[in-house]
């Protein structure tokens, strides 16, 4: 089961800073997590991808790819994008 | 030479961490070097812009006709002349873009947002004639209030840029359209529980003005549209790929029909990624049948490009009397320009991201208002929270009667530390930058006289991976090309051939590195992020190593022999009894079958985490409120330094910048929205007669994800200073200033309110 | 920048009568520093442009029989602070020409030019002030002379009429136990625009003990360079002592009347006049007293 | 109107047209094909123009071309000398005093005219002297180090 970390202001919607998900990669995650807490993909994608404003880390990979692969005991974080000078 | 080493790293490197002469060197110091304004194509024409000269104001109507008859005048532009914008986002690579904000602010499309917003364009034979052109293209305002700060513009009661600006959150989305451009939150633990935990705890406000990257090159383009279709364009920019995937867009044309071709880069910081004058150079192209030129004017690089935001933050942190970190609380409001699109997120990031705090939250917005459209500046967003959080750190040092660096060390992130914003650290190095400069005689040494302080801090940047590609050709004498997409702005190709000399057991100066264009090489992300080094050096190795492939493969053929019989070192190939060197083999390689050729293309997507911690004497002139450096020292940790001369130079210049943004740089703003200091005269950065020798420690704590254990060098050291300064400051005079810039009046002001 | 015409008269009277001939639409061109900008920016229009520099009388420098100092008003920044006897006689003006701009505006620009570009910045003419520097002027009705603490009238304006120009300048000589000084305060080391700037002169008795003649003159506190009269008469007659330059600066603050801009507030610049006029007024009694 | 002038630029006799409002840095690069020096602000305050007109280093943008008639100009591109680098050239490259290098003609030619004149300064002098050249990229840390090594190494020649 991947450790998904719920961004605080969707936390309402989990009720939970930290959800166990299984899925083997982040699309099943966020599939997953949509049957659990109906609404919580329209705040985390746009017409599929990741929404432009978010990236993901999973474990150590920065990345916005939905189809990043997720093991037993992954962390899956939510963040901002960053823009580099 | 002043640099100390402080090194994890095997020394049995040849070519890493030696100071070969860069490949570049002898035509930019003989002024040979290309850069786009020395282009000067055949029959080619010479573009200029009409500005708003309004901060916020209603475009009724622009009449290009006295323009357009004068002789001499070859075409205008206005947005009519760009394709209805896609309202799309797009990644960068180094952010996002939306194509529609994008192409409003290449040209204002019905509403000026910010003084200097391009309105139109004008093309003539000569560019005297251009100016005086656009002088003649007359243009109807209807001005409109506007806010240039960022307190302002989140009021309810705000003028509006744009009317369908819904704040883009997680939470539950605001009915209204309002300046509020996104609201990020982080938590961490149970803040409240962790600042009952605290003995001592200190909040400040800080405010920090815009400031400018201040690159000295212009944004300058050539564009040829030609008759078949192709459109060519020569650019000064970080990131020829990254031109050409904004250009495809905004002109709604296919990539292939595009090559970009990146020039010598006269400097950029991470202000020449978006694209400016580019799409309008094409167009007019387009309209006139020639090459067209554009060089902005340097009022307008100021008026209308990069700056960083303006930023308002509060900074709440609390500590045991035993100095550990209990708590931190912070709210930051950054300003984006006047587009959405700003470095908020990174800024939430970094915040707190020095130290291992239990709990935490972090709320941050980006804000639009009447300034140009805010671009990244080395460590986008981080030195605006160094400042802020750095500066109650030290005073919490101050109040709990502990070192300033000892306290840091209880309390600093390490391998396992999980930041505010839930990642959690590999290995790094801010231990190891602390102990640096605590064990180095600047520290040691006592600093007396009057007026006199020395202050410390510390500072973050992620770092980016990306998209790098590389081929590499072998030559029959043994020298290896290579084709990078990196564009160079200080000194990458060589830091980059050094990589792929090391993989191959040859020297740097038998690397001969090409910046090519975007048809020559596979995509490549831009020279930003501190990444080219670490990412297109990865690339570099990689085709470095199927380069070596081949070349087995070439020697067991010549030695009729298993290719798993041939085995390298250091360049040299055995196998089968025999022996050739790489200038050897290349040359047997080349009359017995066809070319060696490596590629390398990469994407790592990580992080490689760059920790720096400065360390600054100053002597406060109390009369006068003027700051003066006497010594800095500057420790960073480069992973591993592949040419130590350019990681001290990257150190060196944005310890500098840090400086001038410290203590002088800033927009100065009137009630009407307009800059009053566009010029280098009034925007004062630093000269060399205004900063002292620039002590450099590198430490080398090498990354786990780079075969050679690069971290990338750019960017953090640009963070330290401000804060760094404020503490020495407090130490001379016992004012803790939380103003940016620093700048003498204010000093003087809090001297004079304090006595 | 609008095109115009260029010229560049070998003798005066070709020069006034060409300036005459274009009015309002002529310019003067000596180092170019300051008007080129203007032209450039569009803040100053011309139809024709009088280079100055290939006539003899502005080009010049010597010392009259009376040891006064005769500047031609082309004269630029570097030839005044390499001469040693200009540097060692008169060192404010010295201590000024070295920090307009930096080394290559200085290879150009005039002290003449600063004079007539009028700002309320100068650095150079706080310390033709505090000099008592006389500005030559020829023109269509013959010559005349004004001082130059009258020639600067309001920003970027000063006493030239229609076809008139600046010739030279007198600088008259210091004198035994005279010292003068020029500081400015600026937020960076060099390249930048005074924020306040003062220029002193102290003529001592025989013993150096007493200040017997004093001359402070201020820039960027108004709308030209000031001469600070009350503060330099009350000088005359005063022992050396730090006291007393303080109380010269408190007085000297009474002509400030600057403005809030960018480049600094209006209370912080009054105060700096207090300052720089102390600080100047000690530097020009050491360098009177050696 | 286009004026006639003859000059000598890095010792060759050379004549132009120019208008009269055109800069020295305009006709060096646009009509000369000296494009060594830059153009960075255009007004005179960053020193990447920086040329040696008889024997001193002005910015070229702050002198109009009609105003060089009969003058003796050093541009960065007659600074190397029968193929050999000048010793401040050799010294910035051997020394890392460049990052983009888009100000670095500009040092060459203020540090040459330094050591020309005060063979020997000190770094208050180097510093004082290079203030109207501006560099954002390498915090003329390693700028004035080169300077002081050109200054230690055999003299220029001339």
């Amino acid at each position: 089961m991947a450790i998904v970390y719920i961004p605080p202001q969707i936390q309402k919607l989990t009720g939970a800073a930290q959800v166990e998900v299984s899925g083997s990669n982040v699309r099943e995650i966020i599939e997953q997590l949509e049957q659990r807490f109906p609404g919580i993909a329209a705040r985390l994608c746009d017409n599929g991808q990741l929404s432009p404003a978010l990236q993901l880390s999973v474990d150590q990979v920065m990345t916005r790819m939905l189809s990043t692969k997720v093991e037993s005991a992954t962390e899956v974080h939510f963040l901002p994008v960053i823009g580099g000078g | 030479m002043s640099t100390e080493f402080m090194t994890e790293h095997s020394t049995e490197y040849k070519v890493i961490g030696t100071r070969p002469v860069r490949h570049d060197g002898s035509d930019k110091v003989t002024g040979k070097a290309v850069y786009t304004d020395d282009l000067h194509l055949p029959n080619m024409a010479f573009g200029a812009f009409v500005r708003s000269p309004h901060a916020h104001a209603k475009i009724v109507s622009i009449d290009t006709s006295q323009a357009e008859d004068m002789p001499g005048v070859l075409a205008t532009c206005t947005s009519a002349d760009l394709p209805d914008p896609w309202d799309k986002v797009d990644d960068l690579g180094e952010g996002c873009v939306n194509y529609a904000h994008l192409s409003g602010n290449v040209l204002a499309r019905g509403k000026a947002l910010y003084k200097g917003h391009a309105v139109a364009a004008v093309v003539a034979t000569d560019s005297h004639l251009a100016e005086e052109a656009a002088s003649r293209i007359r243009v109807e305002y209807e001005p409109l209030p506007a806010t240039t700060w960022v307190l302002d513009a989140m009021k309810e009661d705000a003028p509006l840029l744009h009317d369908d600006l819904i704040t883009h959150t997680l939470d539950d989305a605001p009915a209204k359209p309002s300046n509020i451009e996104s609201h990020i939150r982080f938590e961490k633990g149970n803040i409240e529980e962790g600042f009952a935990a605290a003995d001592v705890i200190v909040e400040r406000e800080f405010k920090t003005a815009t400031v400018h990257q201040g690159y000295i090159e212009p944004h300058v383009s050539v564009a040829s549209w030609n008759e078949d279709g192709r459109l060519k364009i020569w650019t000064a920019t970080q990131g020829s790929f990254v031109v050409r995937q904004q250009m495809a867009a905004l002109l709604k044309m296919p990539i292939s029909q595009i090559t970009i071709v990146p020039c010598e880069i006269g400097g950029g910081f991470g202000g020449k990624i978006s694209v400016y004058e580019q799409p309008v150079a094409a167009v007019l192209s387009r309209k006139c049948g020639r090459p067209v030129k554009i060089i902005m004017r340097r009022d307008e690089v100021f008026e209308a490009t990069g700056p960083t935001p303006g930023s308002f933050m509060r900074v709440k942190i609390g500590a045991t009397k035993e100095g550990k970190l209990t708590a931190g609380e912070a709210w930051l409001a950054f300003d984006a320009g006047a587009f959405p699109g700003g470095v908020i997120g990174p800024g939430c990031m970094c915040v707190f991201s020095c130290y291992d705090l239990p709990n935490a939250a972090v709320d941050g917005f980006d804000v639009v208002l009447n300034k140009p459209k805010t671009q990244a500046y080395r460590a986008p967003g981080s030195t605006h929270v160094a400042f802020a959080a750095e500066s109650v750190i030290d005073e919490l040092a101050v109040q709990l009667d502990i070192d300033p660096i000892e306290f840091r060390l209880k309390n600093a992130a390490v391998e396992g530390t999980r930041r505010v914003d839930g990642p959690v650290y590999p290995r790094v190095g801010l231990v190891e930058c602390l102990e640096a400069v605590k064990n180095s005689e600047h520290w040691k040494s006592t600093l007396s006289g009057p007026n006199r302080g020395r202050g410390v801090a510390c500072g973050f940047w992620f770092n980016a991976g990306l998209k790098s590609s590389v081929t590499a050709s072998v030559n029959p004498d043994g020298t290896v090309t290579l084709v990078e997409g990196s564009t160079d702005i200080g000194g990458t190709r060589t830091s980059i051939a050094m990589q792929l000399a090391e993989t191959l057991g040859i020297s740097a100066e038998d690397v001969i590195p090409q910046v090519a264009d975007t048809d020559s090489v596979g995509f490549t992300d831009v020279t930003g992020g501190s990444r080219t080094t670490f990412a297109t050096g990865l690339a570099a190795h990689e085709a470095a190593l199927d380069i070596q492939r081949q070349m087995m493969e070439r020697a067991a053929q010549i030695w009729e022999c298993d290719t798993g019989d041939v085995e390298v070192r250091e360049g040299v190939y055995r196998g089968n009894d025999e022996s050739l060197t790489f200038s050897e083999l290349a040359l047997k390689a080349d009359s017995v079958g066809e070319a060696i050729i490596g590629r390398g293309a990469v994407d790592p997507q990580v992080s490689t985490n760059a920790f720096a911690v400065h360390l600054v004497d100053v002597e406060v002139d109390p009369e006068t409120g003027k700051v003066t450096i006497l010594r800095y020292t500057a420790s960073q940790d480069a992973g591993t330094a592949i040419h130590p001369s350019y990681v001290e130079g990257q150190i060196q210049g944005g310890s500098v910048q840090g400086i001038g943004w410290a203590l002088n740089e800033e927009y100065f703003y009137d009630d009407d929205g307009h800059v009053r200091n566009a010029s280098f005269l009034d925007y004062r950065m630093p000269t060399c007669y205004d900063v002292p020798m620039i002590e450099t420690i590198i430490v080398e704590v090498p990354n786990p994800d780079h075969p050679y254990g690069v971290r990338g060098v750019g960017e953090v050291s640009i963070v330290p200073p401000p804060p760094a300064i404020a503490s020495a400051i407090q130490r001379a005079t016992g004012i803790r200033l939380t103003d940016l810039p620093m700048s003498p009046p204010k000093l003087w002001r809090a001297i004079n309110n304090g006595e | 920048m609008i095109d115009f015409e260029y010229t560049a008269p070998t003798q005066l009277d070709d020069a006034i009568s060409q300036l005459s001939e274009a009015g309002d639409r002529a310019r003067i061109l000596a180092g170019g520093t300051d008007i080129i900008v203007q032209l450039r920016e569009g803040l100053q229009s011309a139809d024709l442009v009088v280079d100055v520099k290939k006539i003899p009388e502005l080009t010049q420098f010597e010392f009259t029989a009376g040891q006064d100092l005769q500047l031609g008003a082309s004269v630029p920044c570097w030839q005044v602070y390499e001469n040693s006897e200009i540097s060692a006689a008169y060192t404010a003006l010295t201590d000024a020409v070295h920090i307009i701009g930096g080394w290559q505006i200085q290879s150009r620009a005039s002290v003449g030019g600063n004079l007539c570009n009028a700002s309320p910045a100068a650095d150079s003419i706080p310390a033709l002030i505090a000099l008592d520097a006389v500005a030559h002027i020829a023109g269509p009705a013959g010559r005349r002379t004004v001082p130059a603490s009258e020639f600067c009238t309001a920003p970027g304006r000063n006493v030239l009429e229609k076809g008139e120009l600046l010739v030279s300048l007198t600088l008259p000589a210091p004198g035994p136990h005279s010292g003068s000084a020029y500081q400015r305060f600026i937020p960076r080391n060099e390249m930048d625009i005074a924020v306040v700037g003062a220029g002193s002169y102290v003529r001592l008795d025989s013993d150096g003990q007493k200040i017997e003649q004093a001359r402070i003159a201020l820039s960027a506190v108004a709308a030209t360079p000031v001469f600070a009269e009350e503060a330099s008469n009350w000088l005359a007659g005063q022992p050396i002592s730090e006291d007393v330059f303080a109380e010269a600066g408190e007085l000297a603050k009474k002509v400030a009347s600057p403005i809030d801009d960018m480049r600094g507030p209006a209370e912080y610049r009054t105060h700096l006049v207090g300052v720089l006029t102390r600080r100047t007024l000690a530097t020009a009694c050491e360098r009177a007293r050696t | 109107m286009k004026t006639h002038v003859s000059t000598t630029i890095n010792g060759e006799a050379v004549e132009f047209l120019c208008q009269p409002r055109q800069s020295l840095l305009e006709i060096l690069r646009d009509e000369l094909s000296l494009t060594g020096c830059k153009e960075g602000c255009n007004n005179g305050n960053c020193g990447a123009c920086t040329v040696i007109l008889n024997g001193l280093p002005v910015d070229s943008c702050l002198v109009l071309a009609v105003e060089v008639e009969g003058a003796n100009i050093e541009t960065v591109e007659g600074v190397a000398q029968q193929r050999q680098l000048h010793p401040v050239q050799q010294c910035f490259l051997e020394g890392a005093a460049l990052q983009c290098g888009i100000c670095t003609p500009g040092f060459i030619m203020t540090s040459k005219a330094l050591l020309e004149k005060h063979p020997a300064p000190d770094e208050e002098e180097i510093r004082f002297s290079l203030a109207g050249n501006l560099c954002r990229c390498t915090g003329y840390d390693k700028i004035v180090h080169a300077v002081q090594a050109a200054a230690e190494s055999a003299p220029a020649p001339k």
